[in-house]
């Protein structure tokens, strides 16, 4: 067992007959996933890519029993999206759009609470789990199947690491690119704890970045709840401190969120963090 | 996208917070007419987006139009931080009895927005948060059902604010939530909120930030973007849908993704520091670049007097990195550049790409496998440069 | 409070929803210049706040100016159920395609806004409802995040609605409930909605009603009531805070809390029905009534030609009964009725209250002290006085 | 046992220096119910009644360990009332208000059932446990302990019910008044369920009026679930039908409510239905 995606997938795509949401079902149902749908409102009945085009993801979900939906739309549309897929009661939603105004989102957030659905994003490359299938952007063919489970808030950092783990022979459990958005629906812990759940996956690579506690919250996950290694790289270690407008964030995040505070938290942790994502292979290695 | 106090206080007018209503002047001259049409004692105060305003000296009370004139003049033009001060706001003068903070920001934390309140405002009141954290009121807003009287009542009562006053700042904190909630603020903060010697509130000064992600439904907001803070290599990036920053360091980064684009600076940093290099920028030029877009990069890069070398790392996800090396040769060939350029290419038809870098045979043109080896070719090619 | 089709039509209007932009005319003569001014085919439309207008001869369509003035004074007059149609809508006429149903109202066993759509629009649409439910699609909103265009797109596609109608019905639907959310409306109803011969969606007809609980945030909407539907005692009443309602009986009651004012109802049906005895009306005076409003419900019941008995049914739970008591007393001699009273005082100081009126010792002011008795009572002393 | 009050209850009264507030307060007091204190923005530190006054629920469930809420306060307000009870986690909410707009009991409808409190009325008046307490507008006088739960919509028809019952000898478990609004937090099945599981309640008196599927829906409640003997009143069946304008409510409520539809429904589901209030003591004696 995988996380999240597995073989009982049936994953629909909203967004299918756009530009992109069209090009990333192609290379969805290339890389083997169970894609059965998309949903395009006025273009149910129609094909694209090979499969059904619904007019609405309930419609979806009675015809195709689709259970798992990635969304392609655009940022003034994708909170809608995101209502419609929870409102159908889907039970893996992953949100690929980047854009979507933070108001928009902190509603979207409030009615997931009120919901069973797992939402991964938005502004996320999406999951891969090699063998089985992706939802969303990664390029599958850097992937290859194996323990490590990968859990990132970056997208190309993300295809780096799971690159260099795959040039050194080790693969991958499940990756999770779980964005950088100020509201997201899966956040580090919420990963870490599925991963130290998941038989399959034997360590963890963590990739974080400036900004925000979600780095600092999972290091805290990790001292009290992890047994399996995780090695780890944070970005931004060279980028200047943030000029702030105001003291409000300052007061809400406190003074936490630099590259530096986030290292010494996780190594406090037990983490074994890179200096370079490059040796994230070696670090998990030398387990 | 931040808002000036001036026009963040006109939006606080509009929403019912009484606000001091000066004007702005972009001259000793206007400033000096302001003041005299206000014809009383006046705070002429630099229009910034940073902070730290007042310790720098751009904040100044002038008792009459000629005065207003000379402060205005001492003010316009003056540094503050990395900006320029290219207008002032003159306000007539308030009298201070009690400084309050009140403030509204999304909490990431559990996806709300949280009213911030404190009655010792001021400018130290982070150092309050810390200090005292108790003396700092946070009240959770739902964003669905918005900001309740009830919670107003209970930040007026955990912040002692005297029960006079209760009715003013519950007409201010409803005024400042729905200000922030209709214009996708991701801050609105009022500091500080005085009561003045007429026992009123006012704010006396007001900050805004805008959710850039809502701009597109607010165009008149966009419209208040000040484009004289911004340096032009920026203006031009924003224009070509890049993300640029610039930096202090020597060695220009061109890469796709923000997360990677943090890791290549960090990387010129790790081997450089020791020799004084660093990143000269942050530059992402997003998904799927095409050759006009990798040219437009490397020209926003080498605008920068400071850049010695240039490390471009593409991983090619969806992105083909054949594409990426054609687009590159055209924009070398269309930017001639002087400094060597280190081209690091991985991922989806990396392969192709590279061969395409090295058949180019441009002697400044060094190619590397991986992100480390890429990263200390920079490094060393700026060092000989130096 | 319901709306008139025309006012409906031009709240639709306001939220973005096509619909015939006639005129309301009070007399035959304003018909015949609204026809003119139209200058086509029109409809004359009786304007009255009850079903069945179409069948009852309301509804004529009129070719000519003077065609018109001749159907609005048939029509201008006429009674339609228990009402007299004072004024008439002229619309331009539309020819009908197809008749659509859309309407949104409360559910109130989920606590949420319904809308129900059906492609089978028109007169007989709660027979379609009846007869083949599936062809009435229902769509509940979320009370907080309001209709989503998904919701809109599943019912289109529900009700098999041709897709070059999409757009159009996408935007009479958010139109529909923007304009029931931001009225309080407790319906708001399209029928038909057609498609007309140019093929584009129009509100033909519509009817709102508003949520009598929300007109104090809405003075604009209360100020469109309609007063000539009302009989004058009902006027009284309202003014008085007292709800009255009259029916076809002979005996007048007057009781506290509409529930039991339904129950005294019923129980003089209960005793009276097999001698053709019922309630002349319903009437709660509601809480804490005091002699002033116990006088105004007695003139109010009294001015009902066919009442024959009253019965008073007080049950005193804050009220007092005594106070009840002496306030009758006062009522009455101020009112001077002829016809007999039954009083039935229960709980709170019952006694005091009924030794009170019988020491007033008023022959036609009859004490009980049940409710079955005083039913009994009532119903004795109407048959006596038939 | 009772239902819903007990021993246990700390009382407040959002409204208490109201006029209907302060009145009722006093009732309540006098009646022995266990008033802990009030609320009123803007009082908070006065005294009113002998109890004190806080600014904000919050604040009196902090100082004054309230778990039960009676609301008095005006129309417009009511609502938000109600919401900032449920913030404060107050697990027992009586409205007495009459006259709140039905779109903002929707939203307070929406947020009650995301949270664990139990919300009676609006506009009803309230409960009574008679020798333990009440919350709300019942005189308390015509009430006397016993086995008989009693449930109504109405107001004073409710009160001769319970005057009847008392007269008879036949005490009370407790007297609840759901209210008769459209939208209201608990309905005749609520406190059915809530009486059959009462070890104090052996029999059931049921108050309904015409209009709604209320007493519809606890007919066949009665008929599946329930053990004790149950009399019923259905008050309006002299009251002409109603002329509904449009279709919209024919089509969503049906043909249903009737006083002789109901009346029909409950005795299907062998509940003893009296054609007069004053039979239902008779109507239970002779279980």
């Amino acid at each position: 067992m995988s996380i999240l995606l597995n073989k009982d997938s049936r994953i629909i795509v909203q967004g299918i007959t756009g530009r992109e949401g069209g090009f990333h079902t192609q290379q969805m149902i290339a890389y083997g996933s169970n894609v059965v749908g998309g949903v395009t409102p006025g273009k149910g009945g129609e094909w694209a890519h090979g499969v059904p085009v619904y007019d609405t993801v309930r419609e979806a979900v009675k015809q195709a029993e689709a259970n798992a939906t990635v969304i392609f739309v655009p940022p003034a549309l994708a909170a809608e999206a995101i209502l419609e897929a929870l409102d159908a009661k889907i039970g893996l939603i992953v949100c690929i759009t980047e854009g979507i105004p933070v108001r928009d989102m902190m509603r979207v957030y409030a009615k997931l609470q009120q919901s069973s659905s797992r939402l991964v994003g938005p502004n996320c490359p999406g999951l891969l789990t090699p063998g089985i299938g992706k939802m969303g952007i990664m390029p599958g063919y850097i992937a290859t199947p194996g323990r490590v489970g990968v859990v990132s808030k970056s997208g190309t950092l993300t295809y780096e690491v799971v690159n260099a783990l795959t040039e050194a022979g080790m693969g991958q459990s499940t990756c999770v690119g779980i964005g950088g958005d100020p509201v997201i629906g899966t956040t580090f812990v919420d990963v870490l704890e599925m991963f130290e759940n998941d038989p399959e996956t034997e360590m963890i690579a963590m990739l974080g970045e400036i900004g925000g506690r979600a780095e600092i919250d999972a290091a805290e996950y990790i001292a009290k709840h992890m047994t399996k290694p995780v090695a780890a790289f944070i970005a931004g270690r060279s980028a200047p401190p943030n000029t702030r407008m105001g003291h409000a964030g300052a007061i809400v995040d406190g003074n936490e969120g630099s590259a530096e505070q986030k290292i010494e938290a996780l190594r406090a942790a037990g983490v074994r963090v890179a200096d370079n994502p490059e040796q994230i292979p070696a670090l998990l290695a030398n387990k | 996208m931040d808002l000036h106090e001036h026009q963040s206080k006109a939006l606080f007018v509009k929403h019912g917070i009484p606000a001091p209503m000066g004007e702005v002047a972009h001259t000793p001259e206007e400033a000096e007419a302001i003041a005299a049409k206000i014809n009383g004692k006046v705070v002429v105060k630099a229009q910034v987006l940073t902070g730290g305003r007042g310790k720098a000296g751009g904040v100044k009370v002038a008792s009459s139009p000629a005065e207003a004139k000379e402060k205005a003049d001492s003010i316009i033009g003056m540094p503050i931080k990395h900006l320029t001060v290219h207008k002032v706001l003159v306000d007539p003068a308030s009298t201070i009895v009690k400084e309050i903070y009140l403030g509204i920001t999304n909490d990431r934390k559990v996806g709300k927005p949280v009213m911030i309140a404190s009655s010792e405002g001021g400018m130290d009141i982070e150092q309050v948060a810390k200090e005292n954290p108790d003396a700092v009121i946070r009240e959770h807003i739902d964003p669905v059902y918005g900001l309740q009287g009830y919670q107003i009542t209970s930040v007026a009562n955990a912040m002692n604010l005297p029960k006079e006053h209760w009715k003013a700042f519950g007409q201010i904190a409803r005024g400042l939530y729905a200000c922030y909630a209709a214009n996708d603020a991701t801050l609105a903060e009022i500091n500080p909120l005085i009561i003045n010697g007429d026992n009123q509130l006012v704010a006396l000064d007001g900050k805004m930030s805008i959710d850039d992600n809502a701009l597109f439904r607010h165009p008149e907001l966009a419209a208040m973007r000040d484009l004289t803070v911004e340096a032009e290599a920026e203006a031009i990036a924003r224009e070509a849908d890049i993300s640029y920053v610039k930096l202090d360091g020597q060695i220009g980064c061109m890469v796709n993704g923000a997360g990677l684009a943090m890791t290549t600076m960090d990387m010129t940093q790790l081997y450089g520091a020791d020799k004084g290099i660093g990143p000269a920028n942050f530059l992402d030029i997003g998904g799927g670049a095409k050759a006009d877009k990798v040219a437009k990069a490397l020209n926003i890069i080498l605008s920068d007097p400071n850049v010695k070398s240039v490390l471009i790392n593409i991983f090619g996800g969806i992105t083909r990195c054949d594409e990426v090396a054609r687009g590159m040769i055209e924009a070398y060939n269309e930017v001639k550049p002087v400094v060597p350029i280190v081209i690091r290419l991985q991922g989806t038809n990396a392969k192709e790409g590279r061969e395409i870098i090295q058949s180019a045979n441009i002697p400044t043109l060094i190619a590397a496998a991986t992100l480390t080896e890429a990263a200390q070719k920079a490094v060393a090619a700026a060092e000989g440069a130096l």
